[in-house]
C-alpha cells in the first residue's frame, strides 16, 4: 500500500530559475496557448495582472476574452465560470486573497461541488479557483487566512497547495487539465521564493504527497507554505542529532494518507504542521486517520501545530500566532519525550 | 417514448407546427428593433384575431427608453383572461406567423402539462413521490416561453419548470427522479439543453449567464433563458447576473415568473416596485406580460430572445403569473393566503382563456377537445407506470460521480462499504 | 480536570411532555416575552410559522416588528440582523433548512465571527442562527446536510445542537443570553420526538457534555440526532453484555473535551457518531485531541462513524449513507476487537 | 487631543461653525418634501452666491419620478470646478444657512483630511505602517456627507472614509492601528456613531441597513449612512441591501463613492449605465451629485438623511469623484491608467476650487490659509509622533476578544501559550 516519493525526471536543459509566481505565469501561459477553452477570470487580472501579478502579460498576450478582467463580485465569477465550464469551456479563477473567497462559498459548495454529482456524471467542471493565502506578509485582515479545512470537508471539490516554484508549475497545468474543480491554494509568502522549474519534466500525480526530506525519528507533515519551515526545522534538528523526516502534502484532497503512514510506520512519530486554526483544522483529520492506521506504531500521539482559535491577528501579532521554528521544535521535542 | 407527448412526436420543433418555421431565426428579420414596443393594446374581436393574415407590418419607432421605465405599462397581452384577442402592434408580428395548428399545439402542452403536473402531485399523495412542486396556475408562462425557444438555446430552469421541460422535449418521467429521491436531477443537461433543476435560489441566474458569455465567445447566434422567481429576486447572485450579463452584453433572457408568493411571502416582501423595473438599472430592459396568457408570452419571450441573438444584451421578462397551489406539497398555503385571491385568479386561468378563444375562433373542434383528452389520460397512466417502476438505487450508486476523475477517499470508503456489506451476507451466508 | 455530568433540576410540577420544536417555540416565546430587544427573523417565520412551525403564533402574538418574514436573501438576513444587533437588538435568525446558509456564509464567517474581535470588545453580538440539519426525512438536495465543522472551525462562532426537546428549549434560552454568536443546529428529525421539559428548571452550562447513559466498555460520542441512535446501539449492544457509556456533547464549539476525557479514561475505547462526512468531520477533532489526552489510556484508535465524502444522496440512499445501528455497532466491534 | 484637531476642538458640531445651527434638524423644514429635485442648474456669479442673504425659498413641484430616471441628467453640482457658485433652486435650501465660518470649516477640513492623508501615505514609506489606502481627491465627498450627518446618525464606513471619520471625531490616529497592523480597528464604534472599517467590499451596506431598521423600530429620527465604492456595487450583498432598506423602509443614505476605479477595473467593468440609477428598480429615488464639490454633496447628503428622517426611506447618492492616487500604497496605477485622465481630473480639485470661491467671495483672507498651513503642520507632526509611538500588542491580545463570554478552547490554548512562553524564560534565566 505505501509508496516511496516520485522524483520528477529533471532534464537540465529546460530547467530554469523561477519565482514560485513566475511559474505560475508560466504555467498559465502555457494553458493559454494550448488550449483555446482555458480563461483566466477575475478582479484585476488584466491589465494589472493581478495584485501580486501571478497573471502579468497575459491580457496582453491572449486579450480580454481569455483573461477576462470581472466585476467585483466572488459569487458573481464562480457562478458564471461554472456556466462557462458548462459551455464547455475551462476557467481557472482568481480570487484575490483567501478571506474574498466567502461570498463566492455558496457557489463553490453547493454549486460547483455538487454538479457533476447531480448529473450523474454527465456534466463535468473542470474550473480551477487560484486563492492567494497564508499569512507571513504583514498584511491586514482578511489578506492572510488559510481557510482549505472549510473546502476539504466539503465532497467534490479538491483541494491543493503547491510548497515551491516546480510544484507551482506542474500541479497547475495538472489542475487545469483535471476534470473536477480543484481549490488551487497558492503560499502567497512563497511568492517571491525561487527554485529550479523544469518545464519539459514528467510531473508525479497531482495527488500524491511526496518526501522532501528523509528521517528516521520523526515525521513532519506540512503542506503549502508550511513546508519550507519544516525543512527549516529539520535542519535545525540535524543539529541536534535528530533525523526528521519532512512530507510535502501538496493535496489536502484527496490526502496521501498511504505516504504519511509508510512514514509514520518508520518514524513513530508524526507532527502536523499548518498555518490554519488546529481546532476542526487539516492537522485534526491527519491525526485521526493516521492514528487508525498506525496505532501500534505510534510512539506518542500525534501533535499539531498550528493557528490558535482566534480569528487571524494583526500584522504585528502574526509571527506569535503562526507557527513558527520554535513552536515546531517545542512539538518535536513533546513528541519525542513520549 | 411513447406516442403521448409532443414532445416526443416532434422534437425539437414548435408547438403544433408542421413545418417548424415559426423557430427559425430568419424569421427575425419582421420582428422590430426597437428595444420594447409600447404596451399600449386595443381590443379587437375574438373573430379578426383569429383571421390568418397576419397583422400589418407595424412601423415602432425606436424608443430611447426602455419597456419598463417610468410609471408601469400595462402588462403585454394578447388575450384577455375572457379569450379576447387585442391588438398590439409591437408584439403581434411575434405571433403573426402561428398557425391554428400552432395554436391548438400551444393548448395541448398547456394541457398535457397540466395534467402531468396533476398526476405527479397525486403519486405524492400516495407516497410514490417524496414532494411535488406543482406548477398549477402557470402554464402560459412556461410554455409560452418554452415554446419561444429555439433547440439550440439553453435553459436553466428552477425546480418547477415542468412545463419548460415538456417544451424541451425532456421526457417528463425524467423530472420525477428527484422528487422520488432516487436521484438530485440526473438527467443530461445537454442532451436537450435543459440544465438540471436548481434548488438553492437563484444560484442558475449566474450559471445561466456564464453559459451566455460562453456563447457569445463562441460567436454563436444562440440565446440563453434563466428562470428564476419573484421570490429569488432578492438573491444576491440574482443581482450579480444582472451585472455580468449587462457589462459582458451576454445574450441572456432573465425570465421571472412572478406568481405572487416565495411560499407565505407576497411579493411584496421583496419589492416595492414592479420586478421588471429592477432591470433599468442594470442597463438593460424589462417587461411586464401577462403570465397567463400565452401568446403574450410566446411574443414577448421572443422578442427577447431575438434582442439576444442580435447581440442587444439581456433582458428582463416578468411573466405576471399566480401560483394557484400550494408552494410544494409540504405546504399548507390556507395558512397565509385568502381562498378569494385564488378564486379571482381563478377567472384569468390560461388554459381556458386559450380555449374561449380557439373555440371562439374556430381553431378547434369537439374532436380535438376529446382527443386531448384521451391522450392526457394515457401520459397519466405512463407517468404513473414509470414512476411505480422506478427502482430504488444501489447503494454503491453512492461512491459514484463525486469526482470526474477519481478520489482516493472515495475509493476507501467504497472498499469499506462492501466490506461492510460483505460482512452482513457472510452472516446470512453462514 | 474531569467533571461528571450535570443533572438538570427538575421539579415535576412544571414540567410537561413536549416535542422538540415545541420545546423551541416556546424557548422563542418566552424569550419574546421577557426580553423585548429578541427579534424572530427569517423566510416565511411570520404567518406560516416557518416550514416546520417553529415559530408557529409568534408572529400572531408578538406583531411583525419582533417576528419578522425577511426577503429570500440569506446574506441579507445575517447582514441585516448584525445591524440590529449593533443597535441593540437580540436577532433570533432562521436559516430554513442547512443547504440554504451558504448564501450567508460570507457574513457569518468574515463579519459576524470577527466583529467583537475586530472592536476590541467594544460590540457585542448576540445573534442565535438557527439551523434545522441533518437527514432522515426523506428530503430532496439541500435539505439533509450537517454542516456544523463548517462553522466549529471559524473562531469567534459558537456552535450547539441538542438532542431532545429539554435541551433544546434551555439551550435556546442559554444561545440568546449568550452575548457570542451561536450557530444553534436543530435536529430536524428529532422535531417531533417528546420529552419531559420543566421550564422552571435551573440548566447546567450552556457548553457542558451530559452523560446520557453510563457504561464501561466504550464510550460513545455525539450531538443532536445522533444521540437517540447510540442509545439505541447501547440497548442493543446491552443485550449482548455490553456496557457502553453514552455522551451527548450538546456543544460542538466549545466542545467538552473534559467529560469526553472522563470517559475515555474509564472505558478505553472511544467512537464518535456524526451525520456529516467523516473527513475534516467533528469526529476528526475529537479523535485527534483525546488521543492526545487519553494516549496511555486508548486501547483502540478513536473511530468514527458519519457520513461519507460525497454529496448528501438521493433521499432513496440515505439509510446507507447515514450512520445506522448496524453501522455503529460494527464501530463498537471492531474497536473492542483492538 | 490636541489643538489642531476640528474634531477634538468642536466635538459634535458642523464645520467650522460656532453656534451648530446648520446641524439641527429644525432646519428641515425649510427642504423641500419632493423626492428629488430636479437637477437644472444656473450659474451665477461667486459674489452673488456669497452673499449671506438665504436664497429664495424655491417652489419645487413633486415629481412623481425620482431623481436618477430616464436619460442622465447633469451632476448636481453648486461649486463649479472654477470655483463659481450655480443656483440650484432645489438644493440651494440646504446649504443656504452656511455662514462663512461654515464654508471655512468645511474647507479647513478638507485640507487637514488631505493634510494626515498625506502624512500616513508618507508613513507608510518609512515602514511605520503596513499598508495605506488614501483618499486623495474624495475629500470633498467625504467631507459635504459627514458633514451632513447629526451627531445621532450612524457611519458604516469601507476603508478609505478618513474625511468622514474626520467629521465624527474620531481621532485620526485611531484609524492608524489597522493599518500599522496592531489591531483590526480596534475603536469604540459608539462613541462616535462611526463603524469600523470594513475590508470585505459591500458587507457593510447590509450592517447600515439592520442598524436602520433598528433606528426605525426603535422611532427614532436618526439616519445612517453606508459608504461603498462603485466596485462595491457589483457585490451581491450591495443589492440585498437595497431590497431590504426599500422593503423595510429603513432610514438609510447609501453613499456610493464613485471614483471611476475598483483597483484597476474602471466603472465601465461594473456598470453600463450610471450607478445613481440602479436605486430606482429598488423603489428608491437615486442621486448623481459632483463628488469633488463640497457644497453639492452636502445639500445632497442633507436632503437625503432628511428624508429617512421623515420616514421616506433610503436614498442613492452616487458621488461622482476620481481616485487621484493609487488604491493603495501597495498599488501602482500607471501600470493600468493613463496620466491625462488624472490630469483632467486635477482641474477639478476639491480644495481648489473651494479656495477659489472663498476667496473670491471674501470669506476667507490670507490670514486664514495661512493659519490653516501651520495647524496642518502640527496635525501631521502629531500624527507621525503618534504613530512612532504606538508600540505593538501584547502576544496575549490573541486570546482575548474572539468571544464575550469566553470558551474552553481559548482558555486551554491561552495555557498553552503560556507555559510555551515560559519555556523560554526558564531557559533564558537558567
Ligand atoms: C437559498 C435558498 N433559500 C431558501 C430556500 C427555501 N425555499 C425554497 S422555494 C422558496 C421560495 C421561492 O420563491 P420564488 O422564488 O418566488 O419561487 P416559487 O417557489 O414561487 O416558484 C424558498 C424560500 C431555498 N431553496 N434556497
Ligand atoms: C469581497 C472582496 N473582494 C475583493 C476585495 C479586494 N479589493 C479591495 S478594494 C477593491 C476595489 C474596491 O473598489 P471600490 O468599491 O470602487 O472602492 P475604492 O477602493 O475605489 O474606494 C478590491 C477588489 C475585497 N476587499 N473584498
Ligand atoms: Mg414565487
Ligand atoms: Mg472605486
Amino acid at each position: 500500500m505505501t509508496m516511496a516519493a516520485e522524483t520528477v525526471t529533471s532534464r537540465t536543459v529546460t530547467s530554469q530559475s523561477m519565482a514560485l509566481a513566475k511559474a505560475i505565469n508560466e504555467s498559465l501561459r502555457k494553458a493559454l496557448e494550448s488550449d483555446p477553452k482555458v480563461l483566466i477570470m477575475g478582479e484585476d487580472v488584466g491589465k494589472l495582472g493581478g495584485v501580486f501579478r501571478v497573471t502579468d502579460g497575459l491580457q496582453k498576450d491572449f486579450g480580454e476574452d481569455r483573461v477576462i478582467d470581472t466585476p467585483l463580485a466572488e459569487s458573481g465569477i464562480v457562478g458564471t465560470a461554472i456556466g462557462l465550464a458548462l459551455r464547455g469551456y475551462r476557467p481557472v479563477v482568481e480570487i484575490q486573497f483567501d478571506g474574498f473567497v466567502f461570498p463566492a462559498y455558496d457557489q463553490i459548495v453547493t454549486q460547483l461541488a455538487k454538479m457533476h454529482a447531480r448529473a450523474l456524471g454527465k456534466i463535468k467542471l473542470p474550473i480551477v479557483i487560484r486563492i492567494p493565502y497564508g499569512g507571513g506578509i504583514g498584511a491586514v485582515e482578511h489578506h492572510s487566512e488559510s481557510p482549505e479545512a472549510l473546502f476539504a470537508h466539503v465532497a467534490g471539490l479538491k483541494v491543493v497547495s503547491p510548497a515551491n516554484a516546480s510544484d507551482a508549475y506542474w500541479m497547475m497545468q495538472q489542475a487545469i487539465q483535471s476534470n473536477d474543480p480543484v481549490i488551487f491554494f497558492e503560499p502567497k509568502r512563497r511568492y517571491w521564493d525561487k527554485a529550479e522549474v523544469d518545464v519539459e519534466a514528467i510531473p508525479g500525480p497531482l495527488h500524491k504527497a511526496k518526501v522532501v526530506r528523509e528521517g528516521t525519528d520523526l515525521t513532519l507533515v506540512a503542506y503549502g507554505p508550511m513546508v519550507k519551515l519544516c525543512l527549516e526545522v529539520a535542519g535545525v534538528a540535524a543539529e541536534e542529532g535528530r533525523s526528521l523526516e519532512v512530507l510535502d502534502l501538496r493535496s489536502v484532497s484527496p490526502l496521501d494518507f498511504d505516504t504519511v503512514q509508510a512514514s509514520v510506520e518508520k518514524t513513530r512519530h508524526l507532527v502536523v504542521v499548518h498555518e490554519a486554526p488546529v481546532f476542526f483544522g487539516s492537522g485534526a483529520e491527519i491525526a485521526a486517520r493516521i492514528t487508525e492506521r498506525c496505532f501500534y506504531h505510534l510512539e506518542a500521539p500525534v501533535l499539531r501545530v498550528g493557528g490558535y482559535h482566534a480569528p487571524y491577528p494583526p500584522a504585528r501579532l502574526e509571527d506569535e500566532y503562526l507557527p513558527s521554528l520554535d513552536r515546531v521544535l517545542d512539538a518535536v521535542d513533546r513528541s519525542l519525550a513520549y | 417514448m411513447t406516442v403521448e407527448s409532443t414532445a416526443a412526436r416532434k422534437p425539437r420543433r414548435s408547438a403544433g407546427s408542421k413545418t417548424g418555421t415559426t423557430r427559425t431565426t430568419a424569421q427575425s428579420a419582421d420582428a422590430p428593433a426597437a428595444d420594447a414596443p409600447p404596451t399600449a393594446a386595443k381590443r379587437v374581436t375574438a373573430k379578426r384575431a383569429a383571421t390568418k393574415k397576419p397583422a400589418a407590418k407595424p412601423v415602432v419607432k425606436a424608443v430611447a427608453k426602455p419597456a419598463g421605465t417610468g410609471t408601469d405599462p400595462d402588462l403585454v397581452q394578447l388575450l384577455t383572461p375572457e379569450g379576447r384577442r387585442v391588438e398590439n402592434a409591437a408584439y403581434d408580428p411575434y405571433v403573426a406567423a402561428l398557425t391554428s395548428d400552432d395554436l391548438r399545439g400551444l393548448y395541448r402542452d398547456m394541457v398535457l402539462t397540466r395534467r402531468f403536473d396533476a398526476e405527479a402531485t397525486a403519486l405524492q399523495r400516495q407516497g410514490e413521490l417524496g414532494l411535488w412542486a406543482s406548477l398549477l396556475g402557470q402554464e402560459a408562462a412556461q410554455i409560452g416561453s418554452g415554446r419561444a425557444t429555439r433547440p439550440d438555446d439553453y435553459v436553466f430552469p428552477t425546480y418547477r419548470e415542468h412545463g419548460v421541460a415538456w417544451c424541451r422535449d425532456v421526457d417528463p418521467t425524467n423530472l420525477l427522479g428527484m422528487f422520488r429521491g432516487v436521484n438530485n436531477g440526473g438527467w443530461d443537461p445537454n442532451s436537450n439543453n435543459f440544465h438540471l433543476y436548481t434548488i438553492v435560489i437563484g444560484s442558475q441566474t449566474l450559471h445561466a449567464t456564464g453559459y451566455a458569455m460562453g456563447v457569445a465567445k463562441d460567436g454563436a447566434d444562440s440565446a440563453v433563458i434563466a428562470y428564476f422567481g419573484d421570490g429569488a429576486s432578492s438573491q444576491g447572485d440574482v443581482a450579480e447576473s444582472f451585472t455580468f450579463a449587462s457589462v459582458y452584453n451576454a445574450p441572456v433572457v432573465f425570465f421571472c415568473q412572478n406568481n405572487q408568493w416565495a411560499i407565505s411571502e407576497p411579493t411584496e416582501r421583496q419589492t416595492r416596485v414592479p420586478l421588471y423595473q429592477r432591470a433599468q438599472g442594470y442597463g438593460f430592459p424589462g417587461v411586464r406580460v401577462d403570465g397567463n396568457d400565452v401568446l403574450a408570452v410566446l411574443a414577448v419571450t421572443k422578442w427577447a430572445l431575438e434582442r439576444a441573438r442580435r447581440g442587444e444584451g439581456p433582458t428582463l421578462v416578468e411573466a405576471f403569473t399566480y401560483r394557484m397551489g400550494d408552494h410544494t406539497t409540504s405546504d399548507d398555503a390556507s395558512r397565509y393566503r385568502h381562498d378569494d385571491e385564488r378564486v379571482a385568479w381563478e377567472a384569468k386561468d390560461p388554459i381556458a382563456r386559450l380555449r374561449t378563444y380557439l373555440e371562439a375562433s374556430n381553431h378547434a373542434d369537439e374532436g380535438f377537445f376529446a382527443e386531448l383528452e384521451a391522450e392526457s389520460e394515457s401520459l397519466g397512466r405512463r407517468v404513473r407506470e414509470v414512476v411505480r417502476a422506478m427502482p430504488d438505487p444501489d447503494p454503491f450508486a453512492m461512491f459514484e460521480h463525486t469526482y470526474a476523475d477519481g478520489h482516493a477517499l472515495v475509493d476507501e470508503e467504497r472498499a469499506q462499504f462492501a466490506a461492510y456489506q460483505a460482512s452482513f451476507t457472510d452472516v446470512e451466508g453462514a
